[in-house]
């Protein structure tokens, strides 16, 4: 039936081209009779990708044979319907990026299995839990990365604070307090910035402390659970509490830019829940103080206390629809890039990533925030990322996320807040 | 008008104008700051150690301006060109031909408009790719597909008032309907296709969504590449301004210069 | 020109067949995909209406249909009055009034998503910063809650369009004899009076191309929506478009965004083009 | 040039239930200037747009030379229009508005040149060739939309009302300056216009409509000298003829107000052998054929009207006199030295011999 409708306007549409235009195909070169192979990528990380485009360059370098291409749409909501939109029209990349248990299922009928390649051996455990589909490995992470609390070393010595201490609830509450009671003499704003604006924030990364517990941390049991409890949701209410209360305000107005940007980067906040990513956005802004004063310390939770919460939050996928030599190409150059050794090199000092695979033990990672979560990730005293289970799904954005803004503006009382989560995820989860 | 009146008008629009810009101010004084500098105060002028130029230099290297440029330049010329002639032939004939047909067809043409992009998009581009035309070319041919109601809407507004013994006066001069049109009626429409092609070079200089589904990367038009400092977690603000800028400007130009094209109707003289 | 002639056809076969190929056979696809579970790449069984009537018990879609109803009544009289405010002000004669020609148009020179990333940084800063010089507490806060939300995008919209709007009142101004005018000056009519009497209907048409293009793109709205407000908070500033987008992409719902769609398609149709309709006889009345 | 012949000529429009236009039949002889005349939508337009080929014929057959040219394209007819508001094209300068049908059909550039400047010569426009139509007077873009009609020396010129935007003096000028035209080209033309002074002024023939249907065809003297109906009678001449409800009793006219005057003996003997004694008909008098001066009233004893001078407009030779008699309203053209005040009790003579006499059903004229 689809085939009938596309038949029918490809046709209509080629005289029509022929007509008005002078058309410029691109023709798919299948090259399993030569040995040289194209291969593309259409990658989800944009702010890397010029990195990946000199990375793959150096590959073709050294094996002249495959040529790489790489593309990038990024912010989010863009990248599906442009992958989906290739796959459509026949156009698909040979590598491309998933985003979790959801994006697997989504794109099932394009995903190679993975398991015997090099890289998926060589990945750290739990790493691949999000993305086996029928017992294959159907992703390889790009790397893992961590939050927590990342602070401003010079303002917590100013005040006298001791942030390694900081294990339990009650110290950092006792901590905040006193911080906040310095304000004016160490020239802050808040305490915290919390971006009410930023959805993700809250329901997925602070969210995922408090939820993932049912699940051990493990998306893809989140993702095929029929219901959840979520018991820790007092200890989730305080946490967002003592954020508001000690952030700049209003929180509603607040978003990632202004979190980093404008507030923690220019020491206007003495810390923000984020994660190693904003090392380079903070770098841009102020390279002394992103090199000399940031810090970051593990989220206090009942126990899990002193434990990071590190994961993966895109996957490489590679496309089973095309020709082997493409698909053996994919692999291998994945391969290089994750177990070889001037791959690892690349990796972590020129894409600055953690490593999400083995062997990287005498890795020097190239920032604070990195070393952080690479620490914690070898000391494996890491809590697993469970919210990929909910991002792709309609819950996050139509449930969670509304009640939790519902909450932060004070329409909402926290009661009906936890209730309506409940709801709406058992609700979701039933009709499946 | 009284010379105190047109003073009053000329403080409104002067009030007004201020208003307008003052978005443009934030743009132009924000592209010359430092990251810092553009977070330290939004609103101030450039200084305080935090004034830089180096922005358009990693800009327009960013950017690949020139090429992409020239993308596009080329997308956008060559749509509009095809847009205002295919458009305006198709509001000839359908304005002086008044029958149910031509109204059945500009109501088609009407309501095309109403279609939002995004419920089309997934089969067209589905489509497009399998007939190979995702590139440029294939780009241009949709925008005359998604442009065009707009246009024909336009020029079908104000053919009414170029008289139809003009047609008839060519016609009995021996000219055919081609020549009738090219020679006597477009040249007649000057003011409207000078606002359609303005619409429309805005609209396709300016736009990501389609071009980002239809386009491979070595044809990346401007707001592609500036969409690079777009990243899910990092916006790279005094890049994006600084890019922003440097894009605009070729607008500009062009719309100063086309502007006064609108202001004087070419009709003048046609009849009586 | 008679519609039976070839030359009839040949002029309009270019704009057809793009027409065709690019608006309504996608369109008719996507129709027979709302009846499917279509995701986007495939399907697998027939849905029948079950799609639709899903989307009337969706409360997300009927409050984004609301918001988005609201948004397009305020913005059409909005964009229209002040259109036409900016058209009549400069085709008057006093100096400078070319160069605010090009001021007033200026905002239809950025891209609506780099628009609304521009003025959120205005109504969190700028407003803020005015706020409390001037002691103004309605000028805080912008964007936290659905009211704010709601005018903060009529906002950016009005300051965005009204120029577009302007240049096609212009162009009918223009078109207007000014004889007319200066017969009606003669017969004493205040400018106000002149206006209503005289130059306002003679622009008929051109307020009926303002009246559906306002009302058209009101409805499409999506890019400043994205990248002013997300929706947010909680969803309260969620339009008719960018809810159709996220059960597609976000929730991975094609077949049920198509459906939404289509209803979406019938509503602004019917109401433009009655619009339309509607404007045109009195056109031919005046 | 040309014999041009209309044969039953209907015109009906598309959703219309009435023809515009009913049977008009014409034979237009060589080198003739026929003028249509007529109030506005009486269809004289739509006839001439039907030769020119810009309307079809609903039914009938226009014959050219004897060959139908019913279905002919309008651009191979040979025809020449000059349209009521020019239709000049304002981005063209003269020289290119004149030249455009010559370059249409390919004509060789110095061809071209050769009869633009002729015809330009012959309108006194080689001044403005290189001007826009804009920067025109009106009585010059007049002369350019008759010279683009000149240059392309057509079997036959059609004019729609060219004349109707000019200011009174020009329109006298343009009129001797086509119908010298005319002379010097010896074409075929058809001038259609609503101003019967125009008609009358300039045609060889003039073919008077209303309501679709001809009404009369005829010279210029034999419309105004005898008129086929009422309507004709009416609409020739200014001011019109004045015309009275009357009856026909005892060899008089009367209405029993005011009117009453004898009829000479030879038109009586017409009417009542048409058996109208004692039956109502209309009376026409035209202006001139009223008197005042003293030897008239003599002369013309038993047919004296008493009437009462409403207004008065002094013309220099001649006078206006807005008269009443009884009810009836008409209009006395007299000598300038008859004056007569408003208000004015005078007895008038109406000089019978000259009287037009209609039916009072079919409005056609009793002879």
């Amino acid at each position: 039936m689809t085939m009938g409708w596309k038949k029918l306007g490809v046709s209509v549409m080629a005289g029509a081209m022929a007509l008005t235009l002078v058309g410029c195909g691109n023709s798919n070169s299948s090259s399993s009779s030569n040995k040289k192979v194209k291969i593309t990528i259409l990658q989800g990380k944009v702010e890397s990708n010029k990195q990946f485009k000199q990375i793959a360059a150096r590959y073709h370098k050294l094996h002249p044979n495959v040529t790489i291409t790489v593309s990038s749409i990024g912010g989010g909501t863009d990248y599906d319907p442009v992958l989906k939109t290739r796959i459509s029209s026949g156009n698909a990349p040979t590598i491309f990026s998933l985003a979790g248990p959801a994006d697997v299922k989504q794109f099932a009928s394009q995903e190679a299995d993975l398991s015997n390649t090099k890289a998926a051996k060589a990945a750290q455990p739990g790493t691949l839990d999000a993305v086996k589909s029928n017992g294959k490995t159907v992703g390889l992470p790009f790397n893992v990365e961590g939050y927590g609390l990342v602070y401003n070393k010079k303002i917590f010595k100013k005040a006298g604070v001791d942030a390694t201490k900081l294990t339990t609830m009650a110290k950092l509450t006792a901590a905040v307090k006193k911080i906040d009671s310095q304000k004016s003499k160490l020239g802050i704003k808040g305490v915290f910035c919390l971006p009410g604006k930023e959805t993700w924030i809250l329901s997925d990364h602070l969210a995922n402390l408090y939820v993932g517990q049912e699940f051990g941390g493990n998306a893809l049991k989140m993702y095929n659970s029929k219901s959840m409890k979520f018991t820790a949701n007092k200890e989730m209410k305080a946490m967002i509490d003592l954020q508001k209360n000690y952030s700049v305000g209003p929180v509603m107005q607040q978003d990632y830019s202004s979190q980093v940007n404008q507030n923690f980067s220019q020491g206007k906040v003495a810390m923000i829940q984020q994660g190693d990513w904003i090392y380079s956005t903070v770098e841009q802004i102020d390279k002394k103080f992103a090199k000399n004063d940031m810090g970051m310390i593990p989220i206090p939770v009942k126990g899990y206390e002193n434990k990071l919460p590190v994961g993966t939050s895109l996957y490489w996928g590679v496309n089973k629809n095309k020709s082997t030599a493409e698909q053996t190409a994919a692999k291998n150059f994945l391969d290089w890039l994750y177990t070889s050794k001037e791959g690892k090199k690349l990796v972590v000092n020129k894409l600055h990533f953690v490593p999400a695979y083995k062997g990287y033990d005498d890795a020097k990672m190239p920032d604070a925030l990195t070393q952080v979560v690479f620490k914690y990730s070898q000391a494996h005293k890491t809590i697993g990322w469970a919210f990929p289970a909910y991002t792709g799904t309609s819950w996050d954005p139509n449930t969670f996320q509304p009640n939790l803004q519902k909450y932060l503006s004070g329409k909402q009382s926290w009661n009906t807040t936890v209730k309506n989560s409940i709801k709406g995820w058992n609700e979701q989860q039933a009709s499946k | 008008m009284k010379k105190t009146s047109r003073f009053f008008l000329g403080i409104l629009g002067l009030l007004l104008g201020i208003i307008w810009l003052f978005p443009f101010y934030m743009i132009l004084t924000n592209s010359f700051k430092t990251p810092k500098g553009i977070f330290a105060s939004v609103l101030s002028l450039p200084g305080n150690g935090q004034a830089t130029t180096t922005n358009y230099n990693n800009s327009f290297k960013a950017l690949d301006f020139i090429s992409s440029l020239g993308h596009s330049l080329l997308i956008t010329v060559v749509s509009v060109l095809i847009l205002v002639l295919f458009s305006s032939m198709a509001a000839y004939a359908l304005q002086r031909n008044k029958s149910k047909l031509s109204g059945a067809l500009l109501m088609l043409f009407v309501s095309a408009m109403l279609i939002p992009f995004q419920t089309v998009m997934i089969p067209l581009t589905a489509n497009f790719g399998q007939a190979h035309m995702l590139n440029m070319w294939g780009l241009m041919f949709m925008y005359l597909g998604f442009d065009a109601s707009l246009s024909i809407f336009l020029y079908q507004g104000t053919m009414g008032s170029i008289p139809i013994a003009m047609d008839e006066s060519a016609e009995l001069e021996g000219a055919n309907r081609f020549q009738i049109f090219f020679k006597i009626v477009f040249p007649m429409l000057t003011p409207i296709t000078v606002t359609v092609g303005i619409l429309n070079i805005i609209a396709i200089w300016n736009d990501y969504l389609l071009p980002s589904l239809v386009l491979p990367q070595n044809q990346y038009t401007i707001p592609l590449q500036m969409f690079f400092f777009f990243g899910q977690y990092t916006k790279q603000w005094h890049l994006a301004l600084a890019g922003l800028t440097l894009s605009i400007i070729p607008v500009i130009i062009f719309y100063i210069f086309a502007q006064r094209y609108i202001i004087k109707g070419v009709t003048d003289g046609a009849v009586k | 020109m008679k519609n039976r002639s070839l030359s009839f056809w040949l002029f309009l076969t270019p704009t057809l067949v793009a027409l065709a190929l690019v608006v309504f056979i996608p369109a008719i696809m996507g129709v027979f995909y709302s009846f499917t579970n279509w995701d986007g790449l495939g399907y697998t069984e027939m849905l029948g209406f079950k799609n639709y009537i899903t989307l009337f018990h969706n409360s997300g879609f009927i409050a984004a249909l609301w918001f988005t109803i609201k948004f397009v009544i305020v913005t059409v009289i909005l964009l229209n009055v002040i259109g036409l405010a900016l058209a009549l002000l400069v085709t008057q004669k006093f100096k400078g009034n070319n160069l605010l020609r090009t001021v007033f148009f200026m905002p239809n020179l950025i891209g609506g998503l780099i628009l609304g990333f521009i003025w959120q940084f205005i109504f969190t800063q700028a407003f803020d910063a005015l706020g409390k010089a001037f002691h103004m507490a309605w000028l805080t806060g912008w964007l936290t809650d659905a009211k704010t939300g709601f005018w903060g995008l009529v906002i950016v919209t009005v300051w965005q369009m009204s120029g577009y709007i302007m240049i096609i009142y212009i162009a009918y101004l223009q078109n207007i004899p000014s004889e007319v005018i200066e017969a009606a000056e003669m017969d004493g009519a205040s400018p106000w009076q002149r206006f209503v009497h005289i130059t306002f209907p003679m622009i008929a048409p051109a307020f009926t191309v303002c009246m559906f293009l306002t009302l058209s793109n009101g409805f499409k709205i999506y890019d400043q929506n994205l990248s002013l407000t997300n929706g947010g908070p909680y969803k309260s500033t969620e339009m008719l478009a960018m809810n159709i987008v996220n059960t597609a992409y976000s929730e991975n719902n094609f077949a049920l965004a198509e459906a939404k769609a289509l209803i979406f398609f019938l509503i602004v149709a019917a109401i433009s083009l009655l619009q339309v309709y509607y404007n045109r006889k009195r056109e031919v009345d005046l | 040039m040309a014999e041009i012949k209309l044969e039953h000529i209907y015109k009906r429009y598309p959703g219309n239930d009435a023809d515009s236009v009913t049977d008009f039949n014409l034979d237009i002889k060589d080198n003739e200037f026929i003028v249509f005349v007529g109030p506005s939508g009486c269809g004289k337009s739509t006839t001439l747009r039907m030769i020119a080929g810009l309307e079809d014929i609903t039914k009938g057959d226009l014959k050219m030379d004897g060959e139908v040219m019913n279905d002919v394209h309008p651009k191979d007819r040979n025809i020449a229009m000059v349209f009521q508001n020019y239709a000049l094209y304002p981005q063209m300068t003269v020289f290119d508005n004149m030249a455009f049908g010559l370059k249409i059909r390919k004509m060789p550039k110095d061809e071209i040149k050769k009869r633009v400047d002729n015809a330009a010569d012959i309108l006194g426009l080689t001044d403005y060739l290189q001007r826009k139509p804009g920067a025109l007077s009106g009585g010059q873009r007049q002369r350019v939309a008759l010279g683009r009609a000149i240059v392309r020396d057509a079997k036959l010129f059609l004019l729609d009302e060219p004349l109707s935007n000019l200011d009174a003096k020009l329109r006298v000028q343009m009129r001797t300056q086509i119908a010298q035209l005319h002379q010097r080209l010896k074409t075929n033309m058809i001038y259609v216009t609503h101003d019967q002074v125009e008609a009358m002024t300039m045609a060889d023939r003039i073919v008077i409509m209303n309501d679709g249907k001809v009404q009369q065809v005829g010279t210029p003297d034999d419309l105004y000298n005898k008129p086929a109906n009422k309507f004709v009678a009416g609409f020739m001449g200014s001011p019109s003829m004045n015309f009275f409800d009357a009856k026909l009793e005892n060899g008089r006219v009367s209405n029993g107000k005011g009117l009453d005057v004898a009829i000479p003996e030879g038109r009586l003997k017409v009417l009542r052998d048409k058996g109208y004694e004692g039956k109502k008909l209309t009376v026409g008098v035209r202006p001139e054929d009223i008197h005042t001066e003293q030897v008239a009233l003599e002369a013309m004893s038993d047919a004296l009207v008493d009437a009462k001078v409403e207004v008065s407009e002094f013309l220099g030779t001649d006078s206006m006199l807005y008269s009443r008699t009884g009810d009836t309203e008409f209009v006395a053209q007299v000598n300038a030295r008859d004056y007569h005040k408003p208000g004015e009790e005078v007895k008038m003579a109406f000089e019978m011999s000259k009287a037009h006499f209609f039916d009072d059903d079919t409005q056609v004229t009793i002879e």
